[in-house]
């Protein structure tokens, strides 16, 4: 399978996940909270007179395991959903091959357990 | 020696002082009901506005609204006693205060004060999370103002309402009531929070960030109001020597009455007892209490406080149903509550403790006349008319010339670190040196960083030996 | 001008009724320790709970706990003053009430009233974090009432251990003692939480979750254990004229020991100066100082506050060895102490002290009499066997017959979700609309998801670039 | 029928307790201030020292501390009143405590000791995250003893300031600025927090972990200030019968106004109206107030206060500047604003004020003259120079014999871990059976572990279905 | 050498570390708290009579960089000590390659350490 | 391109990141808090005189995606600039390939982006 790996903002989470699901049918996520630094400013802060920026924003990963066949239409719904319009910040999202990806309640492997759900 | 008449002076002031001070604590019990019930990105700006206002009040107070309230004056308005000197707040019984005449000025202008603070603190549950900071600063000179006259009107001797022997014990209508009033007019001109109603018109909840705290102000609240209906006798001797202890017991029982009220209601109307809701029971019922407190039975006070914890449940929903969002619910749990208490009075004032008090008649269950309801009635529907107008008018003009809502970013940001700029839990949101889950560098600090150790031998910053892996 | 016995009534029910309202604050103290030293999945019910079961207490104890207790009646049981009215309330000196000389039988209620509700408080202690909401209901009134009995007993002077002289001068028996009965009874049948022993019977440290709430709580206690004790005198002249301030004193010194104890003791045997020990050591210092502080020199007080320290810290880790789980340390804290500070009396009391107080007589170390002592070991019995029998009795009936403990999913999940639908820190456990680390749009909302904006040319949806890659 | 002398005294008994209880409930505000302004890993040790401070400086000042300041004596120390007897604690106006006219000794103590743990809660605030515990311990018995000397001075009517006329109602001098000497000697000795100065000396902003406590914490000691300034008549007649009442005016418009002063402060110098600024101001004029408190007019405390709240500010400032890292702001809130109140008396103390109380003179603005300026300059200085140096002698001793800060580990680590063994926070940081985000199987407990279900048919433990992949 | 990464419930983590240390020595673990949506329904919250579903549930990434020839067996053990007997939401595991593995404190590649240790 | 991860104890995360941008002048990371196990001690607790050590200790992961090109020395600098000096617990660092790494806002390859950047 593949894994579809996503930094977005976390105002599109839940937009990112749904999208996914109804241009695929694909169900099964998992959500990291992380900070992200790159192009965009932070949010400045005051504390006693004292004027500093947190170099961080807030973000999340979102992580597909995708059959190969859907894995760029998965992709191509994310970059598409993941867009907030902002003029910055909105992240990038990549893929990777996933060997063998079993679950675990059954022991098999998660495509045939998909198959059979 | 001293004589008997100091010996009471003594006494009164005591009581007096020490139930102001309970009712002073107050700001500290909605400050954390508040705080409880909002947001965490907003918790130190929700907590903190509580001093800032109370400061504006105490100020305000002593400059003129003392004297418009109890300054002497005509049945509208105190004329006298602003600015007041030394000797006007020392002395005892004498003009322009003499309607305290027992504890010297200052002990009327303390006990004073702080209802009015807990007036004004009401008012900014309603209006939580979306206001400008300057807002707090202008509204709150203002309303400190109104809620002077009319206080005038109904505790005031010279007041109109006193005069028709309106009962109001403790300020159900003239503190609770007027608060709400304006706290629904501040909710109706700001409109609800970013994320509250979806497109339908269906009202998300947003749960309060801290429960304990929540209970911690709820019990703040509780301890506080001992000072505030039983402290409302003004000195040690009205209704008789100690009489204020069984207005206490009165309190206490009808703040029961309503957590039960409320938690039981929750339970079988929303088929959960949700914890906000018990809080919404005790504080409604205590509103509902603070004009009965003195004139009405035991068992009157538990149906007063039944009835306000179904009434503190049912009003959060129904005006969030009409689209009002009302992050802390000051609206029915003071407002309406506030509105029951006052009519409570005209159904079960005993008699004999309206003599006592020597204000008004008997309630209808006693005296089958609907003579003391139809006072309260005349007093909730006046006061309603112009406090409501006046608040709303002043916000409105507010919003028309410079607004009165943070902007959309602000109030998504947070209002600590949009308006104070820093959170209120900075610890959970940035990396602060030292500080929790967080980097010892602080990213604003570049000396501070760690020198980085030599390279070692076959380190790849010199030799390739991953490269070969 | 009024009578010197006007004032002193006036002077007598502040007293009483600004002590009243110190500890009834004291709710709020077990409120914050309790929560501090529990979970935060549980933190809301926990603090929550305070003010459900004073609530039923508070109702419970004017319907009939206080004519039990003070109702005059029997060497047993108070027989009247049930539903007191309002003549019965605003009366000073007045039967069924007499024994309330000084203030008016309001303010008699409005004193006990919160003893019992401490004494319910203690209960929860040990019960925390699995106990069914319904028990609160049901057990918090039959604990009221048979509190109320006991109470007759030591307090009332009708009651047969009053008569035979026993010093019990704030209820360190009564309230604490009696508490801690019940606590142990429901510790033992509701068993240990899920986690707390391993199979091999070790038990698991289960800290607290926020120490600083549970160092609000103890300070909040020991500022309304000023009211506990020195009002105990009921009035202004019990012991002499201001002779209360003797008792704040010996409570103050005591509780300082207790700190000082609690906290060496866990440096020494503990190898750690453990705050939760210390904060242990000093509720259980006032604990033992509460039957005492009336009695006592001041370097005595110190004995029983060190004393009482060092029972807290062996105490908790005892109760833990033989396999109970006590969450905050009830049993140790209240029942253990709460019995070395009743016998403590058998031993330092002053004989004028007594005769001041006209209560028994001197102890151990000063008169070389047993007498003091064993009338101190029977009222521990006997309230022992009598208060653990009827709790034990009552709970494991209600055991029996419709279960005293959540299932294990709502235990592990937590009470406040299970059992009130939502976390007492929402913010940290589900995303909430404009929440911390959360995700604006909540999960349960659809509407509000910001509309996507129309893909831009080359955007993938529209164009294959990506593909190309 | 009692006396009227006995009912005075009873009345004075109750008003002292009740403000004695009030200030000591100050310690529970201390102690959410700090540990709101300091950080997570720190928050169980800050607030949790209060409580053993108070028990230190409790015993202590029982046993000696009492009688250095009021025990009779010359002008230097008291001599007499050590290890105080049951007698000499419930005789009223009797020697060694006779300058307790109205209330019996205890009472006295009870007034006395909580402004001494007022002072020593100071000290700490500077030396907040870093210093060992077992200073705590013997610099906390130094402190107070040293405190009760200088209180002699000023307070005891042998006191050679007393008879000077210096003025210092409340203690400015006696209780703030004196624990801001040794706060500051202390922050001197400690050196900054690891990461508070960059290399080139810059400070780095470390905000504190919880707003809402330092607003709680705030809100407490205002309450705690009704006690604190008011109380310190020591009787109900000083001043005249109900004096006090002004005293708690005065109080409040000052507390007000700082409020308004340090935020305004902030807006205009900082550019943000910085919350913990506000609350800073709130404390600087509550401490400003307090010298002056019984001798202004109403307009001269919101002087008093507007300057005391910029003094915050920029002392805050001004302090971080010159390089020393003071964590609460003690130095200049509680060092330069109690300077600043003291020499307020100098200038707005009204002549007929001075005379109610017997105390020293006019000030500049009323009087045209210097004196009563000097003396209060004389006080500062003086007691500037004993409590600094006698301070800063002490701790450096400690420091060269045995130190006085915890190793860098240690404090990197925060010292609820290293000094007690316990997060304050536990489930943020550690897995907790059944606690936050945790893991039900904590990592000290083997057995606990669920058991593995056995594996399935075709489960890769036994077959090499995935393999197959 | 291998990455191995399985999506657990919390309640597992542990375990699931212990078994593969039992059964393959292999000592080191990368744990990440995460939340996950899948067949598995979430918790219902109510608040003030509105009663809504959480959708996500709280799971953990377990991240193992393990030597090639023992990463099967690895995946094996934690797919089977991943599983709980709950009917749902026991989550899944999946390997992918990961290239010059290196240890920071001596610089040295990940295996050789190892071999050293 | 390359997704390079690394596991640096926290107080490494800035200095690895700046020494990154240093080093190879790429900009752009996300941050993963996390906790780790492995030869390092955890730290000692005691609660009512129970002792326990805490198996995990606070770790934070980065994953920088980079240019092929770059993806060598931006690992090195990485596994350099994570070096703290302490005995223990300073993690590791590895490559793997990511394909078709895509910017969310304006829906073009992550690589091209960076060059008109
Ligand atoms: N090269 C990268 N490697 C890892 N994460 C990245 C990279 N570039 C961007 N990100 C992630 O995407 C987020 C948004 O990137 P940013 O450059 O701020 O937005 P934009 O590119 O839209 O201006 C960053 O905060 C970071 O979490
Ligand atoms: N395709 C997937 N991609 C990413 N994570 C997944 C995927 N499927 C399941 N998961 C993770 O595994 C967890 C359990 O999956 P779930 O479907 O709820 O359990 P089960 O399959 O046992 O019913 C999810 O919460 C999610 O974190
Ligand atoms: N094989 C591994 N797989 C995943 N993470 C690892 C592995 N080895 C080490 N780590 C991570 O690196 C951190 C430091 O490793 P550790 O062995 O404690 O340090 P050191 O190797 O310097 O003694 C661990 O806490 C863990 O997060």
């Amino acid at each position: 399978m593949v894994k579809v790996e996503a930094v977005v903002i976390r105002e599109r989470v839940e937009t990112v996940i749904d999208a996914v699901e109804d241009a695929t049918g694909h169900v099964g996520v998992t959500v990291i909270e992380a900070v992200g630094h790159g192009r965009q400013r932070g949010i400045t802060h005051e504390y006693r007179g004292r004027v500093f920026e947190s170099r961080f924003l807030p973000k999340a990963v979102l992580i597909f395991l995708v059959k190969d066949e859907i894995a760029e239409r998965v992709q191509a719904t994310v970059i598409d959903a993941a867009r907030s319009g902002h003029e910055s910040g909105d992240g990038i999202c990549w893929r990777s091959p996933a060997e063998n990806v079993t679950h675990h309640r059954t022991g098999r492997l998660l495509e045939e357990v998909e198959v059979g759900a | 020696m001293p004589e008997s008449s100091d010996l009471l002076i003594a006494a009164s002031t005591i009581w007096v002082v020490v139930a102001a001070v309970l009712v002073m604590f107050m700001q500290a019990g909605f400050a954390f009901l508040e705080a409880g019930l909002t947001r965490m990105k907003n918790a130190g700006h929700i907590a903190g506005k509580n001093v800032l206002i109370f400061a504006i009040c105490s100020l305000v107070y002593w400059a003129v609204g003392f004297g418009f309230a109890f300054g002497g004056g005509n049945g509208f308005v105190g004329t006298a006693g602003f600015f007041p000197s030394v000797e006007e707040l020392v002395s005892v019984g004498q003009k322009p205060f003499d309607w305290f005449s027992e504890v010297p000025g200052a002990a009327g202008y303390l006990f004073e004060v702080v209802f009015a603070g807990v007036s004004l603190a009401i008012v900014w549950g309603s209006m939580a999370e979306r206001a400008k900071l300057w807002v707090y600063f202008a509204f709150g000179v203002c309303f400190t103002l109104c809620y002077s006259v009319t206080s005038h009107w109904i505790w005031s001797p010279h007041g109109w309402l006193f005069k028709k022997g309106m009962q109001d014990f403790a300020g159900s209508t003239v503190v609770h009531y007027q608060g709400a009033l304006a706290a629904l007019a501040g909710a109706l001109l700001l409109g609800p929070r970013i994320g509250k109603f979806g497109h339908d018109g269906r009202a998300n909840p947003i749960p309060g960030h801290n429960i304990p705290y929540a209970v911690l102000g709820t019990l703040i609240l509780w301890f506080g109001w001992f000072g505030f209906n039983p402290g409302s006798t003004l000195g040690v001797d009205l209704g008789g020597f100690g009489y204020f202890a069984y207005v206490a017991l009165t309190t206490n029982v009808a703040a029961a009455a309503g957590a039960l009220g409320g938690i039981v209601t929750a339970w079988v109307v929303l088929k959960k007892p949700d914890l906000s809701m018990m809080l919404n029971g005790v504080i409604a019922a205590l509103v509902a209490i603070t004009a009965a407190s003195g004139y009405v039975a035991p068992w009157a006070a538990i149906v007063v406080g039944l009835v306000a914890g179904f009434i503190a449940v049912v009003g959060v929903i129904a005006v969030e149903r009409i689209g009002i969002d009302d992050p802390i619910g000051a609206v029915a749990v003071h407002g309406a509550s506030g509105v029951w208490g006052t009519l409570a009075c005209g159904l079960f004032t005993v008699p004999m403790l309206a003599d006592r008090l020597a204000t008004g008649h008997g309630g209808l269950v006693y005296t089958g006349s609907f003579h003391q309801l139809g006072v309260q009635l005349l007093g909730v529907a006046v006061v309603g008319a112009w406090t409501f107008s006046a608040s709303f008018g002043l916000l409105w003009t507010m919003k028309k010339l410079w607004g009165i809502r943070v902007h959309e970013e602000a109030e998504t940001l947070g209002l600590d670190v949009s308006e104070h700029g820093m959170w209120g839990y900075p610890e959970f949101y940035i990396p602060v040196p030292g500080g929790y889950d967080a980097w010892v560098t602080a990213p604003w600090e570049r000396e501070l960083r760690p020198q980085r150790p030599a390279p070692r031998p076959g380190s790849p910053a010199t030799a390739p030996a991953p490269e070969s892996a």
